[in-house]
């Protein structure tokens, strides 16, 4: 994958059910943009450029695969791409859009386009992986841009790139936070999957768990933790679910090390 | 207590306990579908001037470090190399099975206790190898042959999965043929074309004659082989100080900081990777 | 007027955020069809906040759009405090003025510049800028740089911000970062200057139909983070409360996605709407880039919508700086800093009025409405979102309707170029816009 | 000369004129909790808190460091800058410099660790005697990391109406050569005089562990078993935190860092901890520490045990961060005595 033969390696990016707002994060890259263009070249981005292209190697997919229509450009991404990565986490884990699965499709549709009388496609939000083989993930919500150049520099010499299977405490005490546990807070971090450099929590806010519940989390542990703090069973089943629905209903696990 | 005068900012050499030495490939050979052998030499010519037993570092910049062990003898003839043999099984043991003929690498060590040469002379030695166990134990073998005459009967027993796992099937048929050497494999599973033994490890031992007043076992390979190879070599009559072992646990630093590798309270990378029995015993992580 | 044959159907327009086709169909001079459709997967945003609390709605609903994602937390925090009847300070209203400048100058500069811009001056995307312009573009990718630096330091990161949330902010900026911000807004005057400069020399399309604007206003201020409705056909304030008296959102037979409309076919809101209506309110900076852009209200050009989001930077600018030096003056008071959620030790007993909420802010594409209905726990019954894209979906297929036959002489590579270009004026986000809009493919 | 007497006034000159030579890094306050941190101005100084959220261990062995760097295609590690300025570590506790003691030991046990080497070599430490207890979680007093002993340059000791500061080195004596200092007549006296102190102040301090500090090995030895782990391991979640805060925890994990143009990179260390999973897993997936339990009775042993069978020490300094940190409530105190309590039943 290296620039052996100096040949440039053409990336593209792809996005399905989401925010965009991974893909928007690369903007705010700047100069180190200019560094990676060194190696890569961008052959489609839609969101800032109009030209497109069929011809990469690596495709960054970002969003949830939800429509039939859907599934089959993924599809065709998966046989144009040679590594295809999922980008964010509702690539990487359904993310927030897991949520709509606490209702039927029916009922969904009935809150949101109530009185409607014309067809309405939808489909059930799958992580990528659900429907094509992923060679890397980069997690988060949105993805954040030290882990994605760490990541793409470690794809790009052929190393790949595993995300931590430690929890975001570890990246949160190493910045010296005052926990939020301290802080008669709870916090999601002991079971989600560090990476972002304890993002929330280094602002004061609690960790949501967007990057994923870890491999073997201690949801027994912190189930206890909670409870102590006065969350109900479902208060904090909730809080599990914001990101973590596609997974926890019992959805094809995110797949362990490739 | 010393005085304290560094200046800000003090540029300082990357230390030798850390930078590895440049070291150039000189010759590769896959070994198996998994395997893959590579002879290496410092460029500055310098031999390693490792005990067998021992390991390295190895480095390749961007990727990381692995320790390895090295599969040669100090005694073998063109001292400016070593020779290792990998198997891949993750990250850098990918990237190094990329590697040819010509390319460079980074080599830190040799680190930890080599087997106890010192002890082992005079006496019959038992060599029990599982899997990629023959590989730092090749180094022994070797070495004992280039000084047979310090040492007593040399037995060996080989075990593998299946007949293609086999590691140096050339050497092992030449230290099969060696005066005082004996050797004998066994396979887990076989087609119907082996006509060596078939059945783990352990059911050779009972099939050896060995005087245990004078004979050493040296036991190396997968953590599941130990706890039953001791257990036949006990019943053999050998003592807790005649069984050695070589440990492999996770490392970083090789030089007894980092922690991964510590059993209670040893470092495989520093008081080992070879043990005693002895020394093992009851260390509730060890074995 | 040609006796033309004209098939158009640019799928996935580029350059907006999200997914959306353009399909013309012109037979014989006449026009069959013309339309934006909208091929963003549903997400149902509505659904999702259901039985959720109000201190994650805005961390729920900032995930509806990335580029807009500060303006939904906003919307969604005024919906909460307003429903459970918080009241945020004065400090904190600042804080969030200032933070809604930063999203307002980066969306609009993004666009204008970046999206807009290459058109106008002929180019396919910004890329080919860099060797023509590219002094210009390295300084507003600095620029750019700047706002998600100062996003950073006030609310953690500019996607997806962390530190705002109902009552307040969970981390204060320090005294230094203050003065960091003042330092860089101050560097922005002149870099602002030369984008004003770069706006007299480029040519905009001509082209004009009157239709209504709907704004929020307020008597005070240029509004963006509070105010009433009011349009230009009506004299009168409208609540947001009651924000369904003027926006009234309909289906469509040759669309699947929702439109909005008042008393007319159609509405325009965003940066066009704003200073149309609210142009008095500006200060004298912004005036002033209105002056030279030959700026004049109402403008009924839709192609004006990227002149007024270049007046709303140099407002934004100012204002960001007078909140900046008041800060400054008075001092941050950092026992403001509020928890995300309640603490545990308030948590099991906690309480708050059950009701219904509105939070209506003027986001950089228009006026963002959500509504939230909860229980007394806080927990959301019923939440309804209203995205300025889709107010904008009826104007801009009118606007379609009436432009291309007027352009019909052209090539059809020109009349697809302006047909992106008018869609692309609006500025539309189709993530946001899609939570509730429904896909269908025209072959 | 070995004592110095300062106005209690004046404590912040002296920081200021120690700031004209040196970065001084104190405690200071951060939201509810404390941090040691750089100063700039001597008030923000906070000289009455509770164990700061990380030790000041991290001047010594930093989160991440630098280990050298690297070009492409070369395979030894370039010059590398190490960034030690000389720094005054102001107001540490005497827990936290027993901790210090204890990463010098494992960072010289041979081979030395060149770059802690020089870390150490570039920090004064002024140390700062407590008088009281923290809270409710310091052990101090049982692992007699109470009063000053060893490893500081300085020790600043609250007699009542002054400061007493005891010069304990070269550069301490330097300091202490400055003005703002009035002299110690009768140096025995003053020796006597805080002696009788540290006998008065212990009254103050509540002995929490069941054990006293000779028994502890003891009780470890027999604890291996201990059901303890069990119920331990099952609350722990394994976040690391308690090994992060500790001052004597100082494994790390080495990774390589790609420049983005692929030219060349570093080599460096980050901590690490061995509570997580991945610690003792090698390829293949084999993990030697796989239970929590396992993990939380490493820890322990490796305070209790195997360091005073390497080392001759515990490597407990008594501070109480691994139970003030820890979320799900896994206290040293609870877990000793009940270890204590199982091995006297036993008897
Ligand atoms: C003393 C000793 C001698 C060894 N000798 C040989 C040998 O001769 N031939 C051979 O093929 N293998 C040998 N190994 C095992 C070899 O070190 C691992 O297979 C290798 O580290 C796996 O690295 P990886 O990056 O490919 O795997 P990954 O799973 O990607 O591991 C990442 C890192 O973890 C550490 N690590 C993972 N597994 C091990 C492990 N089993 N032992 C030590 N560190 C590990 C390494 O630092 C490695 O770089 C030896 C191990 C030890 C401790
Ligand atoms: S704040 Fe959250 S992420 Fe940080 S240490 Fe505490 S529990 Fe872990
Ligand atoms: S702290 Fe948690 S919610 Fe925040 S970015 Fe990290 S993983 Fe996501
Ligand atoms: S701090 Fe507590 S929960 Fe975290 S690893 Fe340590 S003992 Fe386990």
């Amino acid at each position: 994958m290296s620039d052996k033969k100096n040949k440039k390696v053409r990336i593209a990016f792809f996005d399905f059910a989401d925010c965009e707002g991974c893909q928007l994060q690369l903007t705010y890259l700047n100069e180190q943009l200019v560094g990676l263009l060194d190696h890569v070249e961008i052959v489609n981005f839609r969101e800032v450029i109009s030209e497109k292209s069929d011809n990469y190697d690596i495709a960054i997919v970002e969003g949830s695969i939800t429509r039939k229509h859907d599934e089959e450009r993924v599809k065709e991404i998966r046989k144009n791409a040679k590594i295809v990565i999922a980008y964010g986490a509702c690539a990487c884990i359904g993310g927030v859009n897991g949520l709509r699965k606490k209702f039927t499709q029916q009922e969904a549709k009935d809150i949101v386009y109530k009185g409607r009388e014309f067809p309405l496609e939808a489909g059930e939000p799958r992580p990528v992986h659900d429907v094509v083989k992923v060679d890397y993930y980069i997690h988060g919500c949105p993805t954040n841009n030290e882990e994605t150049i760490k990541a793409l520099k470690s794809i790009l010499i052929g190393k790949g790139y595993q995300p931590p299977t430690y929890p975001v405490c570890v990246e949160c005490k190493l910045k010296e936070n005052v926990c939020l546990f301290e802080k008669r807070q709870v916090c999601m971090g002991p079971v989600t999957r560090a990476g972002c450099g304890a993002w929330c929590p280094s602002y004061g806010n609690i960790c949501y768990g967007c990057r994923g519940l870890l491999d073997n989390p201690a949801t027994q542990g912190e189930m206890d933790i909670l409870k102590k703090h006065g969350y109900t069973l479902e208060e904090l089943t909730q809080k599990f679910e914001t990101y973590n629905l596609c997974r926890m209903m019992g959805e094809q696990n995110e797949p362990k090390k490739s | 207590m010393q005085s304290k005068t560094l200046k800000k900012g003090k540029t300082i050499p990357a230390d030798f306990l850390y930078s590895p030495r440049a070291a150039t490939i000189i010759r590769t050979k896959q070994m198996t579908a998994n395997e893959k052998f590579f002879e290496i030499g410092f460029d500055d010519g310098q031999p390693l001037g490792q005990q067998p037993g021992q390991f390295i570092q190895l480095s390749i910049f961007g990727v990381g470090e692995a320790p390895v062990g090295v599969c040669s003898s100090p005694t073998k003839k063109d001292r400016s190399t070593f020779e290792i043999c990998v198997r891949k099984v993750g990250t850098f043991t990918s990237a190094l099975h990329r590697l040819n003929k010509g390319d460079k690498l980074g080599v830190r060590g040799p680190f930890g206790r080599g087997f106890p040469i010192d002890e082992l002379k005079g006496n019959d030695v038992l060599i029990v190898a599982g899997g990629l166990g023959i590989v730092p134990l090749r180094s022994l073998i070797n070495f004992i042959i280039d000084r047979k005459r310090d040492f007593g009967n040399v037995m060996i027993l080989l075990g593998c999965k299946e007949p293609k796992d086999r590691l140096f099937t050339d050497e092992i048929d030449e230290w099969g043929n060696m005066l005082n050497i004996s050797y004998a494999c066994t396979v887990d599973r076989a087609a119907p074309d082996w006509k060596g033994n078939v059945g783990v490890i352990t059911t050779l031992i009972p099939g050896v004659h060995i005087d245990k007043n004078r004979t050493y076992a040296v036991v190396v390979g997968p953590p599941v082989m130990y706890k039953y190879v001791i257990a036949e070599l006990l019943k053999k009559g050998l003592s807790e100080n005649q069984i050695i072992l070589s440990l492999e646990r996770r490392m970083k630093c090789g030089l007894g900081k980092c922690g991964h590798c510590q059993i209670n309270h040893l470092y495989v990378c520093k008081d080992g990777p070879t043990f005693t029995y002895a020394e093992l015993k009851g260390l509730g992580e060890a074995l | 007027m040609s006796q033309k044959n004209l098939n158009i159907n640019v799928e996935y327009l580029t350059r907006v955020e999200g997914h959306g086709n353009i399909v013309i169909n012109v037979k014989e001079g006449r026009l069959q069809k013309c339309e934006l459709q909208i091929i963003e997967a549903p997400r149902f945003f509505e659904a999702m906040l259901r039985n959720r609390s109000i201190f994650e709605a805005q961390h729920i609903t900032s995930r509806i759009c990335g580029i807009c994602s500060t303006g939904h937390c906003m919307a969604s925090i005024k919906a909460s405090e307003d429903a459970a009847g918080f009241t945020p300070t004065q400090q904190t209203v600042l804080l969030r003025k200032l933070l809604l400048h930063y999203e307002t100058m980066d969306s609009h500069l993004l666009h204008a510049a970046f999206l807009v811009a290459p058109d106008a001056l002929g180019a396919p995307s910004v890329l080919p800028l860099l060797s023509t312009h590219k002094a210009l573009v390295l300084m507003v990718l600095g620029m750019k740089k700047d706002y998600s630096d100062l996003c950073d330091m006030l609310a953690g990161r500019h996607t997806h911000p962390i530190t705002v949330c109902p009552r307040g902010f969970t981390k204060l900026p320090t005294k230094k970062e203050l003065q960091k911000t003042k330092d860089i807004l101050i560097q922005h005057k002149a870099k602002l200057e030369k984008i004003v400069d770069l706006f007299t020399t480029l040519k905009l399309p001509s082209f004009e139909r009157e239709t209504e604007y709907v704004a929020l206003t307020h008597p005070d201020e240029y509004a963006f983070l509070d105010g009433e409705i009011t349009t230009t056909d009506i004299n009168s304030l409208v609540h947001p409360h009651d924000y369904k008296e003027v926006i009234h959102e309909f289906h469509v037979p040759h669309s699947t996605s929702k439109h909005s409309k008042n008393k007319r076919d159609s509405y325009m809101v965003g940066a066009l709407a704003r200073v149309n209506i609210n142009f008095d309110k500006l200060n004298k900076q912004a005036k002033a880039v209105a002056t030279a852009l030959n700026f004049r209200t109402p403008s009924y050009n839709p192609f004006m919508n990227t002149v007024a989001q270049v007046i709303e930077c140099a407002y934004c600018l100012y204002d960001a700086l007078a909140i900046v030096d008041h800060l400054l003056k008075v001092g941050i008071n950092y026992d403001e800093v509020v928890s995300s959620w309640p603490k545990v030790d308030e948590w099991p007993a906690f309480k708050c009025k059950a009701r219904k909420g509105v939070g209506a802010v003027e986001v950089p594409r228009g006026t963002l409405i959500h509504e939230y209905t909860i229980n007394d726990r806080g927990i959301i019954k019923n939440a309804n979102c209203c995205i300025p894209t889709n107010q904008n979906l009826a104007n801009i297929d009118l606007d379609m309707k009436k432009m291309i036959p007027e352009i019909l002489d052209k090539s059809k590579k020109e009349i697809t170029l302006l047909a992106e270009m008018l869609v692309r004026a609006y500025d539309p986000c189709i993530s946001c816009s899609c939570h509730l809009l429904n896909v269908e493919f025209m072959e | 000369m070995r004592y110095v007497s300062l106005q209690k006034n004046k404590l912040s000159q002296f920081v200021k004129s120690l700031q004209k030579k040196y970065k001084v890094v104190a405690p200071v306050k951060k939201e509810n909790l404390f941090v040691f941190a750089e100063v700039e101005d001597p008030e923000e100084i906070s000289i009455d808190y509770i164990p700061t959220i990380l030790p000041p261990k991290k001047y010594f062995l930093p989160q991440h460091e630098k280990l050298g760097t690297f070009v492409k295609d070369s395979v030894s590690m370039a010059e590398t800058n190490i960034d030690v300025e000389p720094t005054v570590l102001f107001g540490a506790h005497t827990c936290d410099i027993e901790g210090i003691e204890c990463m010098d030991i494992v960072f010289h046990d041979s081979p030395l660790d060149p770059y802690f080497g020089k870390r150490k070599k570039s920090v004064i430490i002024i140390g700062y005697e407590c008088m009281k207890p923290c809270d409710e979680y310091a052990t101090c007093v049982t692992m007699d990391t109470l009063n000053p002993r060893a490893g500081y340059d300085i020790m600043i000791t609250d007699i009542g109406d002054k400061y007493i500061l005891h010069l304990n080195s070269p550069e301490g004596i330097e300091i202490g050569k400055n003005a703002l200092f009035g002299k110690v007549t009768n140096e025995r006296d003053m020796k006597n005089k805080l002696l009788k102190l540290r006998e008065d102040k212990l009254k103050n301090f509540k002995v929490l562990l069941d054990a006293e500090y000779k028994e502890l090995n003891k009780i470890f030895k027999g604890s291996y078993n201990s059901e303890t782990w069990k119920d331990v391991g099952r609350k722990c979640v394994s976040c690391g935190n308690c090994t992060a805060v500790c001052p004597t925890c100082y494994c790390f994990d080495i990774y390589d860092d790609v420049k983005l143009d692929m030219s060349g990179g570093e080599r460096r260390r980050v901590w690490d901890s061995c509570q997580l999973d991945e610690f003792a897993t090698v390829a293949g997936g084999e993990n030697f520490r796989k239970e929590r339990s396992s993990r939380q009775r490493h820890r322990y042993y490796r305070k209790f045990d195997y360091s005073v069978i390497k080392y001759n020490k515990f490597f407990c300094v008594g501070c109480g961060r691994c139970t003030r940190t820890c979320m799900a409530d896994i206290s040293l105190i609870e877990t000793v005595n009940s270890l204590t309590k199982e091995q006297k039943n036993a008897k």
